[in-house]
């Protein structure tokens, strides 16, 4: 166990150094320089920033520099934004975002495994040909076409809802629905066939022969064999709504995290730009590690001891 | 019935004949295509997906429209016989830049996925196939390259790069064969251990006759299933940097650039962002559904 | 016979896998002939190490030590070409009637691929000889266009006969080549090895857990148990007199079609189950279930001599 | 003697996307109390549908219990509700499967897996099903069974599995026990241990066996009489010694003649049935054997023919039994 967990732990931070390294390089490679801004600024003003910034030193130190004040979570101030830094944008933006995120993610876990149960209960019945079309629909409109479309119908052309900001229940309704959306329809399928493979194996054969009810059978022996592989994906689904929120934030004006990164993209806000990256990595790559040693805690097969999966 | 002597006379039968086989001789390939035209929803996808591209490929040519000339007097204009799909706000006809935005959205799910396709073949092959250390290391380097986030690497590229669909193409491909490459690996591990492989070697086959002849063929249906996803992913993902504005550059229409625009006037002039919307979610649709017949029709578990 | 010299010896036989940080000693330090002509049948039970003792005797896995010597030649020392050479002399039949044969491929082209590697024979005479082939092991000939998947069980194994036969060799391990049919089709395949070995003049190593199929179809008899070999005799002898525990156990196990014979048996049932390969037992390794187990069984293993002449086996109660 | 179980003329059908599957076509059979019967046959002969349609486990759809009746004690199974058949299952019939490694549930521990038939149909409280179970493993011969009940399957090796099966099967003391090939998956000492076990179970419940299986060695060695199967319909039945010293079928018969013995030197070769079982979707319309059978006649082709005594105790469905047949070969 220990020994897993420090192998995973060791990937973790190389993977993390690794991103930490190319988004630095790569913003030395942004034509200008980083911290160039469009407007002229005087060069004695420039060269104090500079010296400020330690940009006059030479890029190797400027690199280490970098990597140190990531380690101890310092991550600069914004560029264009004066008054604030960049961490001051994380703490500012990421409970929106959380808060968005996890509704998202309750309403994708939630419905795609009461999707997905149904039809494969009702496999090859209407109930099941019914879910399947909604998982299909939910992978292939994009969230930001979704979020688009719930914005005409429930805000402009219903009134039902608020068409943006962030200020209360109603308006979190449809941004996390639009966000919910594909985690909802790939946990649906995922469900699904796991359910149906799991339903013909032979050990429910024997819970039926115990004499056991449909619905025991299906709660305790059916169930719960085939919610242990979703838990794996929980960690690329949590991705994918993140990346969605940057979309989905930008339609609906939520002042999160995701808005943020965008605007400080089209700002070229670079020092933004760089430090959300390292956060998103650092919070996605812990999170996927997370999901991982859930696994090997929740299915009793997996034994540590000998390096994870099977 | 009464039953007589005769009924009784021996009959002998000819016991090769009990072991004929009546049924028609089908290759794997000629059953899984057979399977797929059966099912109607995949061949439906199909047929669009081939007139999408036959469009993409003409409409622009002969159309009397074009895509970047710019006509103020007639902006935000609804569908007409003149404009089918209307006019944006620089009154540019929505037709012809939906075509184009077409010929993006394919060239770069298909040069994507292509891409993905070799790299990702030979790499997991070549780690499959030899195994032991030289497998070690090229996974942990691929593991290492997915624990990157995809969406922020290529966001990150795209910052620092030239915008085009060549930089999206790079963008999307850099740790895009990965997964194809972990399949692919999959498949030859599994298969490599299998007895018709080993009775090739007893024969003394070569590697290359090896990979060639009992490999490739065997992992071709996962590799064909894995590649109907990579495309339509390819093409979300690009429509989505457009969105965002990291994609292609004005003057040239991307679906995602023209939802974007569509966007902000869509209380006053919906259709700009539902044309855009229809044909982004209807080709992935199709996609997703043309990807799930191939993945039933080449499932061995599925086959008697 | 003109030759004496046995077509095929095994000198001290080890195939280890790494697995993790263990190591999986799956054949350890067996040795025995092959005699022109004869079939040898190996037998134990899953895990004991007789299909890897097959494989490794065909180079299939590199052996980790010891030597295999086909016809005076030391194959384990055999480079490249000249294995692929060899392998024309030493072929293989499967378990498997399903896996062994690539479900891509034709009948003929599964069968013609072995005169392709070899060079043996194209064009019309390529297709000829599969045709001859085929008719050898009782299948149809115009089927060499139909694909695996058409042919039931036993076919399939005819087929995978058919491929070894192809390149006209001396030599054949036939890997459980019955266990996965249906007990009527098994002596369809039984007979079918038979009537070819009279007809060729092959030599067979034939594996299987079925002892009552190994004892009929053999002339010697080995037994294997945690990947060493146990015992070794003539087959009726085997069974006549089984020397080593394991062996009288094994035998004991083996239900017999006969209520009468089954009323008055009385049986060997061992206690427990077969240890892991990974981590076998100390000294002889089938101790832990031995009912005759004795104090220096634990302590040094039993050194494998020829007990009676032609009657090896290596267990403490014969030193 | 008590009969307590009677199959009568059962059919099965399976719908699959090809057609109806026949798997069994008209079967006869029954079991006394504390007896052990075999039911034999290859692979496809309908013996596991029989053998899950007595428990009615088999899946429907597709399957589809087409017509007959299945007695047990007394009353039709066939008619009887889900809800009904949940309270004969695990109670009074318990059933072993072929694959210890699959046929129990990976994330429950053993212990549980016991103690759900238990609280079920016995009313047990949870702590007292639990005792109980250690003491099941303790008689099916599990070491450690106090630790071992709150382990997982995969800790168990193959033959300690199918002794958990077996234990869950005998939890509840059924009347009939079916098992369906136990001993196939497992190494021929581990086979002899179970085999050992069932035998001694048998005598101390004083249940009754249906012992599903391909190897004749196995029914001669628990078995008291035996069902032979073919093509989904029985074919010959009759106590072990008149299958073995006295068949009638040709087809049991050469199922004899195919299988080599231990305890004999060889001296005659083995005598294979060729050919393959046909193809129950689309069924012969005589006796199913007649394709392979050396005795084959014209009337087998034509008509299928029915179970006729050869004694008290066994019964054969074989044109060869007619009158006219014997005496054309007694001319």
């Amino acid at each position: 166990m220990i020994r897993y967990l420090g192998k995973r732990i060791f990937y973790m931070i190389i993977a993390l150094f690794l991103i930490i390294t190319a988004t630095f390089w790569l913003m030395q490679a942004v034509p200008g320089g980083p911290f160039t801004s469009e407007k002229q600024v005087p060069p004695e003003i420039e060269a104090a920033l500079n010296a400020h910034y330690g940009l006059d030193k030479p890029l190797f130190e400027q690199y280490v520099d970098y990597l140190i004040r990531v380690i101890t979570w310092d991550l600069g101030p914004s560029f264009k934004e004066k008054a604030s830094t960049v961490n001051q944008i994380i703490e500012r933006g990421f409970p929106v975002s959380l808060h968005l995120g996890l509704q998202s993610l309750a309403i994708a876990i939630f419905g795609g495994i009461t999707l997905g149960v149904i039809a494969a209960l009702r496999h090859n019945k209407w109930q099941d040909y019914t879910a399947m079309v909604i998982a299909v629909l939910g992978l292939s409109v994009p969230n930001f076409i979704l979020a688009s479309f719930y914005q005409y119908i429930f805000s402009i052309k219903l009134g039902w809802f608020p068409i943006a900001q962030w200020e209360g229940f109603e308006y979190t309704v449809l941004p996390s629905f639009a966000l919910a959306a594909l985690p909802l329809a790939f946990i649906a399928r995922l469900t699904r066939s796991n359910m149906i493979e799991v339903m013909s194996q032979d050990y429910i054969k024997t819970a039926k022969a115990k004499g056991l009810s449909t619905f025991t059978t299906t709660v305790k022996h059916a169930i719960r064999n085939a919610l242990l592989p979703v838990i794996t994906y929980l960690g690329p689904l949590s991705a994918n709504i993140l990346t969605g929120s940057f979309v989905v934030e930008r339609i609906f004006g939520v002042p999160g995290l995701g808005r943020e990164f965008v605007m400080s993209i089209s700002n070229r806000d670079y020092t933004v730009i760089m430090g959300t990256t390292v956060f998103y990595a650092i919070l996605l790559v812990v999170l996927v590690l997370l999901v991982d040693l859930a696994y090997t805690i929740v299915d009793p097969r997996i034994k540590l001891a000998d390096g994870g999966k099977e | 019935m009464q039953l007589t002597k005769e009924h009784f006379e021996p009959i002998s039968m000819d016991l090769r004949e009990a072991e004929d086989i009546k049924r028609p001789s089908l290759s794997f390939w000629a059953d899984a295509w057979r399977r797929l035209k059966m099912n109607k929803v995949a061949m439906a996808s199909l047929v669009f997906l081939i007139l999408l591209g036959l469009c993409a490929i003409f409409v622009p040519l002969i159309s009397s429209h074009d895509y970047y000339t710019t006509e103020l007097t007639n902006k935000n204009k609804p569908p007409s016989a003149e404009h089918w799909f209307g006019t944006d706000d620089l009154g540019r006809d929505m037709f012809v830049r939906i075509w184009h935005g077409a010929r993006i959205s394919l060239e770069v799910g298909f040069a994507a996925g292509l891409i993905d396709l070799i790299i990702g073949v030979i790499w997991g092959g070549i780690a499959g196939f030899f195994g032991g250390r030289i497998d070690e290391y090229m996974m942990r380097f691929a593991d290492i390259l997915y624990a990157v986030p995809y969406l922020l690497v290529v966001i990150l590229l795209l910052v620092v790069l030239q915008p085009g669909v060549g930089t999206i193409i790079i963008a999307l491909t850099i740790t895009g064969w990965i997964g194809m490459a972990r399949i692919v690996r999959g498949q030859v591990l599994q298969l490599k251990a299998q007895e018709f492989v080993l009775a090739a070697r007893s024969l003394g086959a070569d590697n290359g006759r090896i990979i060639f002849k009992h490999l490739i063929p065997n992992a071709l249906g996962p590799i064909l299933v894995t590649l109907s996803l990579t495309v339509p992913q390819a093409i979300f993902t690009e429509s989505f940097l457009s969105f965002l504005g990291l994609g292609v550059s004005a003057p040239v229409a991307s679906w995602g650039t023209m939802a974007s625009e569509g966007l902000s006037a869509l209380r006053y002039y919906p259709w700009r962002l539902m044309f855009p919307a229809i044909f982004i979610s209807v080709t992935m649709l199709a996609f997703n559904l043309l990807g799930d017949g191939i993945r039933d029709a080449v499932d061995p578990r599925l086959r008697k | 016979m003109a030759n004496q010299e046995p077509l095929l010896q095994v000198r001290n036989l080890k195939k280890f896998f790494k697995v993790g940080d263990n190591t999986l000693k799956a054949v350890n330090d067996i040795t025995f002939d092959i005699k022109r002509g004869e079939t040898l049948g190996i037998v134990g039970e899953s895990g004991c190490g007789k299909s890897t003792a097959g494989r490794t005797i065909l180079r299939l896995y590199e052996p980790t030590g010891g030597e295999v010597i086909f016809d005076g030649q030391n194959i384990t020392k055999l480079n490249p070409q000249e294995m692929k050479a060899m392998r024309r002399n030493m072929q293989m039949i499967f378990q498997d009637p399903y896996a062994s044969l690539n479900p891509r491929m034709t009948v003929g082209d599964i069968i013609g691929e072995a005169l392709d590697i070899h060079g043996l024979a194209t064009g019309k005479k390529r297709k000829e000889r599969i045709q001859e082939l085929l008719s050898l092991v009782s299948l149809n000939p115009e089927h060499m266009n139909r694909f695996p998947h058409e042919f039931s069980g036993g076919q399939r194994q005819r087929i995978g006969i058919a491929r070894a036969l192809a390149v006209e060799p001396k030599f054949i391990v036939c890997d459980e080549p019955i266990s996965a049919l249906d007990v009527s089709v098994q002596a369809q395949v039984v007979n079918l090895l038979e009537q070819l070995q009279e007809k060729m003049g092959l030599t067979y190593m034939f594996i299987a857990h079925d002892l009552s199929m190994v004892k009929y179809i053999s002339d010697r008899v080995g037994v294997m148990y945690l990947g060493k070999m146990v015992e070794l005799a003539e087959s009726n002898k085997l069974y006549e007199k089984p020397l080593h525990p394991y062996t009288q156990a094994l035998l004991s196990a083996i239900p017999i079609p006969d209520p009468e014979v089954e009323r008055k048996r009385e049986r060997i049932v061992l206690e427990g189950d077969v240890p892991s390969p990974m981590n076998p037992p100390s000294g002889c390794h089938f101790r832990t279930r031995c009912p005759k187990a004795m104090p220096e069984c634990a302590e040094r293993e039993p050194v494998w001599k020829e007990v009676e002449p032609g009657h090896f086996t290596a267990c403490h109660l014969y030193s | 003697m008590e009969r307590i179980l009677e199959v009568n003329d059962l059919h099965v059908s399976f719908h699959t996307y090809a057609g109806e599957v026949k798997a069994v076509r008209g079967v006869n059979f029954y079991v006394n109390k504390g007896e052990a019967v075999a039911i034999v046959g290859e692979s496809g002969c309908g013996k596991s549908v029989t053998a899950q349609s007595l428990m009615k486990l088999i899946p429907m759809p597709p399957g589809e219990i087409k017509q007959g009746e299945i007695l047990f004690q007394g009353e039709n199974i066939v008619n009887k509700t889900n809800k009904e058949m949940e309270a004969i299952r695990g109670k009074d019939i318990g059933m072993i499967f072929q694959d210890p490694m699959t046929s129990l549930n990976p994330t429950m521990t053993v212990g549980n897996q016991i103690v759900e038939g238990l609280v079920k149909h016995q009313k047990m409280s949870r702590s007292a099903a639990h005792s109980r179970a250690i003491e099941l493993l303790e008689m099916v011969g599990i070491p450690q069974p106090d630790k071992r009940v709150d382990q997982y399957p995969h800790q168990f090796s193959g033959g300690m599995r199918q002794r958990a099966m077996i234990a869950i099967a005998l939890a509840c003391s059924p009347k009939l026990l079916i098992a369906d090939e136990p001993t196939t998956a497992l190494d021929v000492t581990i086979q002899a241990q179970i085999l050992e076990l069932m035998k001694e179970l048998q005598k101390k419940m004083d249940t009754s066996i249906i012992l599903i299986t391909h190897d004749l060695g196995v029914v001669a060695e628990v078995c008291d009489r035996v069902i032979v199967m073919y093509a989904g319909k029985v074919i010959e039945t009759g106590t072990v010694d008149d299958i073995f010293y006295n068949p009638q079928h040709p087809y049991t018969k050469g199922l004899l003649r195919s299988v080599p013995r231990l305890d004999l030197n060889k001296d005659e070769p083995l005598t294979p049935i060729f050919g393959t079982p046909p193809d129950l979707l689309r069924p012969p319309v005589g006796c199913g054997f007649t394709a392979r059978c050396e005795s084959a006649m014209r009337v087998c082709q034509e008509i299928d023919p029915e179970l006729t005594e050869v004694s008290k105790t066994q019964q054969t469905a074989c044109w060869l039994q007619h009158p006219l047949a014997k005496s054309r070969i007694g001319s």
